[in-house]
């Protein structure tokens, strides 16, 4: 029976042909031979934040292990747009597997400008490109606020970049929205697409040897499974009041952490820092959902999703 | 190539307090490891847990000590200091642990002019015996300058005179050997012109002192750095090591870069 | 020269022998067997939450065990302030031992009146009775909204609260306020005489077999070393723009968690959900800070207090 | 009264396959546990990691299998399921271990009329065998019902028999036994007038199902109840349980109050 078992599912308007996906950051550019396993048997790659110019990135101790979890301040080093154009994607192009470029800046004009390249690029990736717009990084033009907390700039945002592009568009969520349903709501209403949840928290850890912060860029964004909790919680409460797909991620590290965001109400799930650890996670967790399919005798994953939400008045 | 290996533990030895020795038969890492590579193991999936720990969450990286291809075995040799180092003090004959490796570009034994210098101390050590016994074998002068807080805490000098690689020891304490730091000893014999090449493995300010050292007397030295990992396969981006040269800060990963660089090549 | 090492602090006018104290809610009353040590040797005893009605808490499951922490729903089970008067305060004064009671309401007069009997019974703990108000309950007043995310709310609570009683006044935050900063200097400047750091944060589990929330209340509080980063953050962060103390919390299991704390700028620490795996950490987090501040050369924590903070600016 | 005490594993034994039964030393516990009564152990610290593990996070909670006070030894009987009961199983005879108890008020074995049904299954059978092998040893008479999936799930009938306690058993299979649940084979004796009291240990339906039938039989009987327990020692109020009766619900602690409670005082 577990041979019949359906995972794809739809989300944006790319096909996956499961659910599962790694998570942006944690998986390089997904063509590198680190990958250690048959990439084209994700639902789709994820790759790392992209902005219009080269960045270096932050000074070292640029990670921390935290319990069960990690801190990163990466600070978004990447080759700039035009290089991921040139030189990813057409290695992505051979897995034959939807690729999705997260997209960062500081500005609303760098946003843009990215997505209106990447756009242009479509065409190399006949099975999908999509695009992950990562808001939760510092705003420059609105003094210092983030898009991730501000349903206004983020609608803002949203709506210029759905300007330049047809493309799959995705909305990160900052797990620091102060209302994630209103945030959910202003993004989808300006064009979203789906919305992937949650990124990263800001934690940080002190070095208590030397008396002062662990990391180079003394605060940093934690994840890991410590984070699970609060992620499966906001996935729950955002289903509840949106009706694009969502994309849930922040800890899952099992194929039973995937189906607590799955019942939870995420079309898809992706995996990071359990990555690390455990690069076949995403393996192991597609093979684990065919079973629990099969367990709870559905045939197919899409009949999982959001099931254990309280049933929805109309 | 990296790659995933189910490891079975063959053995597991306290050499001295707190420092172990971990036989793995791991057929695949015996065969292409080389000295300076280094393994990451998972030491929250002792026998794979049905729900792997996520405390500790990394794997540990350890540096490679021994290989024997034909028995297709592995040893490491580690200090059980913190909790995930101490949880893999719990493994015993027969228990499975995730293993992968090798990693890293290892140290450059085939470009290295001899007489090379071994230079190091604590659980540096491991992967400079592992260099000295690729030299010995192949006839290649090699000596090691073994630093450490004193006598008790010294291990691996047996291994260096057991394969014919002559040992100086430097202690803080003066217990054992010259009493001082590494680069005391090694000094005396850079004047003496008697190293064309360093290779050296240790805490960073160690490091940061062997990189003053070379610098003066202009001799190429690589350096095997350390740096928190996660992932250990070039994808999180994590283990930035700032690389020399002036202008915008520019970073390379410890993980595949390195962990050996170039002296010159790198800010500690 | 450990034994001259000086662990004393204030916090609030209330003289603590050592910064070490048990969590609200973690600890029951204090003066139970299932303490398993000498609780006089804490810093002060912090009780549970105390409301103006006995209240008999939410349906089980209330507790959740989640990777590196856990979910409680308790829903505030307590005997009632006058309960807590009659039968535990004396109890309590046995120890000799400063106590802060916590203090949980629906509305602003619920906590008035709590504040005001529990006022009246001060002179019962001669070593010093402090009050903790906890501010992140749902505020029926305000419509749903919660104290605890509004700065506005939050000081109108506090002044009414500080106009009948002169006991020295804590501030429990929720790490969800929105801007901890804007939060903790509308206390501060509504007279609380200190602030604690973290509350916990909203998380679920789902039940994958029964495909329903596993709480019984759905969603509730993650605490426990998972959460520690961000907690370290909040106080690191506060302790810039704040001068009244703070105690910190929030994951604490061991010494080296707590002068984490105390070098982000907290004055105290309590200890949560680790006591229920190690019940004698706060004992070992004594003798750990002792060591530390032996091995760091410094005769009184106090110089300890925030060390890892930037300079600040005059 | 509970306390806090180091055991050293003196053995570890697979009885099924993940099926095992760890000796501890533990003399204080060994001197006053009583049937019924559990221990919570610190599956996070085994010897005491120098920061114990976070994941596990709670202690795990196991009923008292047998206790030997001569010898200071206790048994517990546990299945290795989860990550924490594996955890514990990688304990090796040496390890040291943090164990808390006796927890909880126990079966009310003075209190109870003869004869004694001990009915149960699973993980639940390890105090009704401690129970069984203390009223042979007064004479009192007991007999055990004890319900499995199959036959090779099933452990704890030799206990029964090695004491003189007659065992009956129902597999869901019809693999050992009669082919049906425990509460198929304990109504026959309920209606034959063999039994005055009923002690109860099992997972919840089990439960469920005694309270059903003990309710019809208006006879006296005591359900072992299982709760997610952070404490096990009435600090944190998490492990409620509903109390009977109408009007606002009231709710009891488990691990303080039970885990033993009339079958009619509690809705499970
Ligand atoms: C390339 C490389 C090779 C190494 N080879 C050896 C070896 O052969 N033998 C040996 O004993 N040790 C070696 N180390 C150091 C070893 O990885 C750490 O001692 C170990 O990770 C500490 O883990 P723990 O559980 O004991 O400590 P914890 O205190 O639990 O560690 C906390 C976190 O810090 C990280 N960490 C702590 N110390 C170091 C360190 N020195 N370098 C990098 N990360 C660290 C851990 O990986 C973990 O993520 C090597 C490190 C690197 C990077
Ligand atoms: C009073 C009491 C006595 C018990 N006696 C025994 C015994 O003698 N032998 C035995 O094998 N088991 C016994 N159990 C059940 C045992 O505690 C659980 O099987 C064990 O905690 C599961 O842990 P894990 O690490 O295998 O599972 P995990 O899946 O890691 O557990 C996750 C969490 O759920 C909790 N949990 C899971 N199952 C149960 C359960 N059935 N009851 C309470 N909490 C649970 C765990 O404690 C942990 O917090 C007893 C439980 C209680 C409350
Ligand atoms: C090392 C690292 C780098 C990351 N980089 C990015 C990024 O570039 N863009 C982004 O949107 N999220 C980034 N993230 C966040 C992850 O995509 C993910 O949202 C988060 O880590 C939570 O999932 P996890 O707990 O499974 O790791 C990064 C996370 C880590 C650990
Ligand atoms: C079971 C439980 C009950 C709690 N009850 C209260 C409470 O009544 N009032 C309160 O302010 N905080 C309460 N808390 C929160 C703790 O006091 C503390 O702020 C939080 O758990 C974070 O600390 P920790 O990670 O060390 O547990 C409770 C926490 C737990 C786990
Ligand atoms: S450890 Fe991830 S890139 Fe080096
Ligand atoms: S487990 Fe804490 S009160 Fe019972």
């Amino acid at each position: 029976m577990p041979d019949d078992v359906d995972l794809s599912v739809e989300v944006a308007g790319l096909r996956l042909k499961n659910p599962v996906l790694p998570a942006s950051g944690t998986f390089g550019y997904g063509h590198e031979p680190g990958a250690l396993f048959d990439v084209s048997r994700l639902g789709a790659v994820v790759v790392k934040g992209t902005t219009l110019r080269p960045r270096a990135g932050n000074p070292p101790p640029r990670i921390v292990e935290t319990t069960a979890g990690m801190l990163n301040s990466i600070g978004l080093e990447n080759p700039g747009v035009d290089a991921v154009v040139a030189e990813h994607l057409p290695l992505l192009a051979r897995l034959g597997v939807p690729v999705i470029v997260n997209v960062a800046g500081d500005t609303v004009d760098e946003y843009v400008e990215v997505v209106r390249r990447l756009d242009r690029a479509a065409g190399l990736i006949p099975a999908g490109l999509g695009l992950e717009l990562n808001i939760s990084c510092p705003n420059v033009e609105a003094g210092g606020l983030e898009f991730g907390r501000d349903p206004a700039l983020a609608a803002r945002l949203l709506g210029m970049v759905r300007a330049v592009t047809g493309l799959p568009l995705i909305v990160k969520l900052s797990p620091h929205s102060p209302d994630v349903v209103a945030m959910g709501r202003a993004v989808q209403d300006a064009g979203a697409d789906a919305i992937s949840l949650v990124n990263t928290m800001v934690g940080m850890a002190i070095d208590i040897w030397r008396r002062r912060p662990v990391l180079g860029g003394i605060t940093g964004g934690l994840s890991g499974p410590a984070i699970k909790p609060m992620a499966v919680a906001m996935v729950y409460e955002l289903a509840q009041h949106v009706d694009v797909p969502l994309i849930g991620m922040g800890g899952i590290a099992t194929w039973q952490d995937a189906v607590e965001f799955i019942l939870a109400g995420a079309s898809a799930v992706a995996v990071g820092s359990a990555l690390f650890a455990n690069p076949l996670a995403p393996l192991e967790i597609i093979d684990g959902l065919v079973d629990y399919c099969g367990a709870q005798k559905v045939s197919s994953v899409r009949e999982l999703i959001g099931a254990a939400l309280p049933r929805r008045g109309s | 190539m990296a790659s995933l290996e189910t490891g079975v533990v063959v053995a597991q030895e306290t050499i001295i307090p707190g420092h172990f020795v971990l036989t793995l038969a791991a057929p695949g890492i015996s065969r292409t490891g080389r000295p300076g590579q280094f393994v990451m193991i998972d030491v929250g999936a002792i026998n794979k847990l049905p729900h792997p720990l996520a405390d500790p969450f990394w794997r540990r990286a350890f540096g490679l000590y021994r290989v024997d291809p034909e028995a297709g075995r592995v040893d490491i040799l580690y200090r059980a200091g913190g909790k995930g180092s101490r949880l893999l003090a719990l493994a015993a004959p027969g228990d499975k642990l995730s293993v992968l490796g090798p990693l890293g570009n290892g140290f450059p034994l085939e470009e290295a002019e001899a007489p090379v210098a071994l230079v190091g101390g604590g659980t540096g050590v491991p992967p400079l015996v592992f260099a000295g016994r690729v030299f010995a074998s192949r006839g290649i002068p090699a000596k090691a300058y073994i630093g450490g807080r004193s006598a008790n805490q010294l291990f691996g000098l047996d291994d260096f005179a057991a394969c014919g690689v002559p040992v100086q020891v430097s202690t803080d304490d003066g217990s054992a050997g010259v009493r001082g730091v590494v680069t005391d000893i090694l000094r005396p014999d850079l004047e003496a012109l008697e190293v064309r090449t360093v290779f050296a493995c240790g805490p960073t300010p160690m490091l940061r002192a062997v990189q003053g050292l070379v610098s003066q007397f202009k001799l190429p030295a690589y350096l095997s750095v350390e740096a928190y990992m996660a992932c250990g396969r070039g994808l999180c981006l994590g283990c930035a090591v700032r690389l020399a040269g002036d202008g915008e800060p520019r970073y390379a990963n410890a993980c595949t870069d390195g962990p050996v660089f170039r002296s010159e090549e790198v800010v500690l």
